[in-house]
């Protein structure tokens, strides 16, 4: 693991993930097909498209979660779940347990992330701060409002500090002001700097795509399980 | 206020009244009552036991009969289902009370009378199972999401008092290859000397019921009025927060 | 009738969501076949073919209730998941209706599990029914009924509850005990043939009762319970 | 119910659902403190406010669902839950089983709105069609994509033709296009006569004002569980 | 250790969420006492006690059996309830620790119920002790182990796949007959002291194997199942 260092530090250009004719089969039913993709290090993709077009499949696909019925799947070279310590995932729904406080759960998780060549674990109550929710709120997370669980979700990822962050309609439930405020968490983040040299990437969902512009070097549209658009400027 | 005043002091005088009827209790069931036969001193334990086992079959009506009250105000009027709520609370620990007491009491006369603390008998499984129900009874109002105790445990109550007499009807036949050791439904055979002592034991012991549910029942009030207020105050508290 | 069609659509719904997952059922019966293997070997029944007849209506109604009660838990749970409890309750068919659906599917699978489960436990155990076998034919559906009718009441009182798995057992094991003693004793009088038909009768009838009381007890406080809050 | 129909005629101007002073306690805390509202019939009220502001809790005590703590609800002049046939309430969660397809789901929740004074419900492969939603589709609910179950969700409430309709976020992850349809759809919605007189009513809250903006005859602006504003004016 | 500090992480979590959930001991014991008295009507102990004593050993495990089943069913639902599992797979501890101390998280539970059942076991069922009664101390952890540690991971093992509960039954009851074997003739052995001692030694000797293969075989292969999709 160490060993890798000096390559990422020379190589900044190299991709974070990247799929290559990957397709995605349920039953009868192509969720993706023949995705090719390659998302560069350093880099903020939008994936936009209508429902059921496949971003969430696309993302659970580089998370490492979906394995591809055909193709091939890579984050940082590897298998996506072999570097799963540099990777974070937000989905649709929570990801945490309804009984525990936001506190509780984040601890948790985090403790999970400690060591394993990933030292560089932020704290749960800065997290849970940067996300505008109080640390030391004792209701547990089955007794928030949507937006509130969806900040507390995004603050799980957060705290991870990772390499390589993947959300799912993040801004989603939440109000104007907070989703501004998120962008701006986000826009902050990618300069954040990564302890082994590298650059933070980042790939998102959204239907509110006028929110996510000032994240979107690159934008990729779908349709029906294929990518049929990459427009790639800065700040469209 | 006077009116509380009033309760007061009829709360005293009605506690100096059980007390004085329990010492007349305990004197005849202790001096003045016929030493039996058989068993000897440890017979006087009966008359404890009796009044207990009795009351421990009364109270869980009264704690039905609140929780009907309950339902049926509950959209009514729902300041007189609280104290319907308080009442079935009251009369439920005391059940709870009284049925363990007679347990007790029965184990500790059946180790010296039968060698064994317990058996299977019919008596004591029914006895149990009435006591093992007011417990889930409380159980359940532990356990119950805030907003919803009282009407669930209102409805496990219903369920409860039913289930009380066809425990006693059920178990009427049962085992009966087993020879059953306590002198069951035939017990007419009292010497006519014990019965005043059954008598002042059970007014007295049903005097002290009464007067614990009493008690019981207006703590409970203090409780519920503690906790609108503490909700009025949050709100209020909530309120003046500057935003 | 209208309430009649509302109680077959939910009964409907809840076979075909158990079809498609097949939850409760199976759960059943791995635990129902565990607890007679457990006792076979416990107890070697070929040794002491009378005792064993004596046991084992004990056997059958611990099994059958234990594992009941581990579906019945499951049984609302389905409907809580994304709150479609709610939309039950904002529905404007009658909730009772909901309720009987759900307690019929119920029986449904606890019979399920019994008609599997009769010929394993007849051959395990090898026995022989001494007394009038038909007499079973009535013992075990209304015994059952017994278990799944207030099971599943509670099952939806419970619904809401910290702890309802725990809950549902502390609740439903005392109140159902007059009817386990029912039906232990008919089934062990049907087996043994040692009890009087007319005692037999009785218990027989009494289980009845029993059934008729609660069920209409629990229809009627349904709906108290669905929207208590 | 049928008596009732002449009154209905007459008071065009009544309210379909009202809140006294409503209060709802969570333990110490209050989720909504002392809203008084009015939502007459026939009108299209839009609720905004940030995330934790009370608009689920208001919503789901219009619908009946939760009882104040203090004050009353009622809809149209009586308790909610007595009315229900007369509303429908959408949530965040899909309130649909997961293992049943959308059509089996529908016609389902139809066969129970059926009878009871409402003979007047919409057939499930319509409202599936009208939310964008292929009635034929063999897939179970818990495999649709979050957009297809937020459609699924609309198209039960949308059926059983309810005179009272409460929205929880209906456009929250809606792709841009399918959202612009559903203002349209509820737009429509709103002009449906009913059968015994009256005129249908509308209450949705969302975090997307803008999208909603064609709806909203009236803006309620909640804060910390209290209204704090209630904007009237005919389509902003 | 670093892998034991993971294990202890989940451990923690487990039992914090199973005390958030059941928050009471009072409900457990309540539970349990109930247990016995169903038994207790359901089988007569005061009419034989010689069968009494032959069949306890099979009633505790049945009663053990059922508490475990309990236990288990909730463990997993838990973690898939908001896709938490997920977050489980992305997290870069080692798998197999989640399993692990999910494990020791339901053993607790049980020896919980286990200790609280076995002194009201005796006293209602009036039983004495034959044998060695220190042996029980031994097989009674040896024997919750071997259930519970199969049964979390079968439990794990069903949680994706289609018709899990068909599963579930079928691969967990042919692996833990053994074992429910060994255990029964075990406790059996020691409550009538009938069985020679060489034999006893021998059944708890291969019950200790039976724990040691088995959770050898499930940590190395959890992280299969886990990721397979
Ligand atoms: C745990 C043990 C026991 C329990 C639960 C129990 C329960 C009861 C109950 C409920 C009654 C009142 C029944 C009625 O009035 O309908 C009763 C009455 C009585 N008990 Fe017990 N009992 C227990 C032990 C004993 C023992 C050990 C003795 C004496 C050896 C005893 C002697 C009596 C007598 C003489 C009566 C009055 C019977 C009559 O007049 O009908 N009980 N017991
Ligand atoms: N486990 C599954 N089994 C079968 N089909 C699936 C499964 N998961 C997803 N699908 C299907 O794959 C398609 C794409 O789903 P996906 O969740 O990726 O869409 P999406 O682009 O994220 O849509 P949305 O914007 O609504 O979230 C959908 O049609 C969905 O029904
Ligand atoms: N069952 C409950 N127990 C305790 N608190 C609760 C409960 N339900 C809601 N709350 C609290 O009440 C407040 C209002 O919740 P509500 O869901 O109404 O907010 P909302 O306006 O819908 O927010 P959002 O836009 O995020 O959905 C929140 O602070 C929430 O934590
Ligand atoms: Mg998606
Ligand atoms: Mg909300």
């Amino acid at each position: 693991m160490s060993t890798a260092t000096p390559i990422r530090d020379q190589a900044l250009s190299v991709t974070a993930a990247s799929l290559e004719s990957v397709s995605k089969i349920y039953g009868a039913f192509a969720a993706l097909r023949n995705v090719t993709a390659a998302f560069p290090a350093g880099s903020s993709t939008v994936i936009l498209g209508e429902n059921g077009a496949g971003k969430s499949t696309l993302l659970r696909t580089v998370a490492g979660l979906i394995s591809p019925t055909r193709g091939r799947a890579t984050a940082f070279g590897d298998l996506p779940l072999r570097q799963r310590h540099r990777i974070a995932y937000m989905s649709h729904s929570t990801m945490l347990y309804d009984e525990l406080t936001a506190m509780e759960n984040l601890s948790y998780f985090a403790t999970l992330h400690r060591g394993e060549g990933c030292a560089c674990v932020g704290s749960p109550e800065m997290a849970l701060r940067a996300v505008g929710l109080d640390p030391a709120l004792p209701r547990p997370v089955g007794q928030y409002s949507q937006g509130m669980r969806q900040r507390a979700s995004l603050a799980r990822v957060l705290q991870t500090d990772p390499e390589l962050l993947l959300l799912d309609e993040p801004f989603s439930n939440l109000d104007v002001s907070s989703a501004g405020h998120l962008v701006d968490l986000l826009a902050d983040f990618r300069t954040w700097p990564v302890p082994g040299g590298g650059r933070r990437t980042l790939i998102l969902t959204t239907h509110q795509a006028s929110l996510a512009e000032p994240l979107a070097d690159r934008t990729l549209i779908m349709r029906q399980g294929q990518v049929i658009d990459l427009v790639t400027g800065s700040h469209g | 206020m006077a009116r509380s005043s009033t309760l007061r002091n009829f709360a005293w005088l009605w506690l100096a009244a059980t007390v004085a009827v329990l010492v007349v209790g305990f004197r005849q069931a202790i001096f003045v009552a016929p030493m039996e036969e058989t068993m000897g001193n440890l017979q006087r334990i009966f008359y404890y036991h009796l009044a207990h086992a009795i009351l421990g079959l009364v109270f869980p009506y009264v704690n039905l009969a609140a929780s009907l009250a309950f339902l049926y105000w509950r959209r009514r009027d729902p300041l007189k289902a609280l104290s319907a709520d308080a009442l079935a609370v009251a009369s439920a620990e005391i059940t709870v009370l009284f049925v363990g007491i007679t347990l007790a009491t029965g184990m500790l006369w059946g180790k010296p009378a039968w060698g064994i603390w317990w058996t299977w008998d019919a008596r004591l499984t029914t006895e149990l199972l009435l006591w093992l129900l007011y417990v889930s009874y409380l159980l359940l109002r532990r356990f119950s999401p805030s907003g919803q105790t009282a009407v669930l445990s209102a409805v496990l109550a219903i369920f409860a008092a039913i289930d009380v007499p066809i425990i006693y009807m059920s178990i009427h036949w049962w085992r009966t290859q087993h020879p059953a050791p306590v002198f069951g439904s035939d017990g007419g055979g009292i010497d006519p000397a014990m019965v005043p002592a059954v008598l002042w034991n059970l007014a007295g012991w049903a005097m002290w019921g009464i007067f614990l549910i009493a008690f019981r029942f207006a703590l409970e009030r203090r409780r519920q009025l503690a906790e609108q207020e503490a909700a009025l105050l949050a709100l209020e508290a909530s309120l003046e927060t500057p935003q | 009738m209208r309430y009649l069609s509302f109680v077959l659509t939910h009964l409907r719904k809840d076979l075909r969501l158990e079809w498609r997952s097949r939850d409760s059922i199976n759960g059943m019966l791995f635990f129902v076949l565990l607890m007679v293997v457990v006792f076979s070997i416990a107890f070697d029944p070929a040794g002491y073919p009378s005792t064993t007849r004596q046991i084992s209506g004990g056997v059958l109604w611990v099994g059958l209730l234990f594992a009941s009660m581990t579906a019945l838990n499951q049984s609302w749970t389905r409907e809580q998941r994304n709150q479609v409890l709610e939309a039950q309750r904002m529905a404007p068919s009658p909730a009772s209706a909901l309720f009987v659906g759900k307690a019929l599917a119920n029986m449904i699978f606890v019979l399920v599990v019994e008609a599997v489960l009769a010929p394993i436990f007849v051959v395990f155990f090898n026995l022989h029914v001494l007394g009038n076998a038909w007499l079973l034919a009535a013992i075990l559906p209304l015994g059952t009924w017994a278990l799944v009718v207030n099971g599943t009441f509670f099952a939806a009182l419970g619904l809401r509850a910290r702890n309802r798995e725990l809950l549902l057992p502390l609740i439903l094991l005392p109140l159902s005990l007059p009817a386990v003693l029912m039906m232990v004793q008919a089934t062990t009088g049907v087996l043994t043939a040692e009890l009087d038909p007319i005692y037999l009768r009785s218990w027989i009838t009494q289980l009845a009762c029993y059934d008729i009381i609660y069920t209409t007890i629990c229809i009627l406080l349904f709906e108290t319970v669905l929207n208590a809050e």
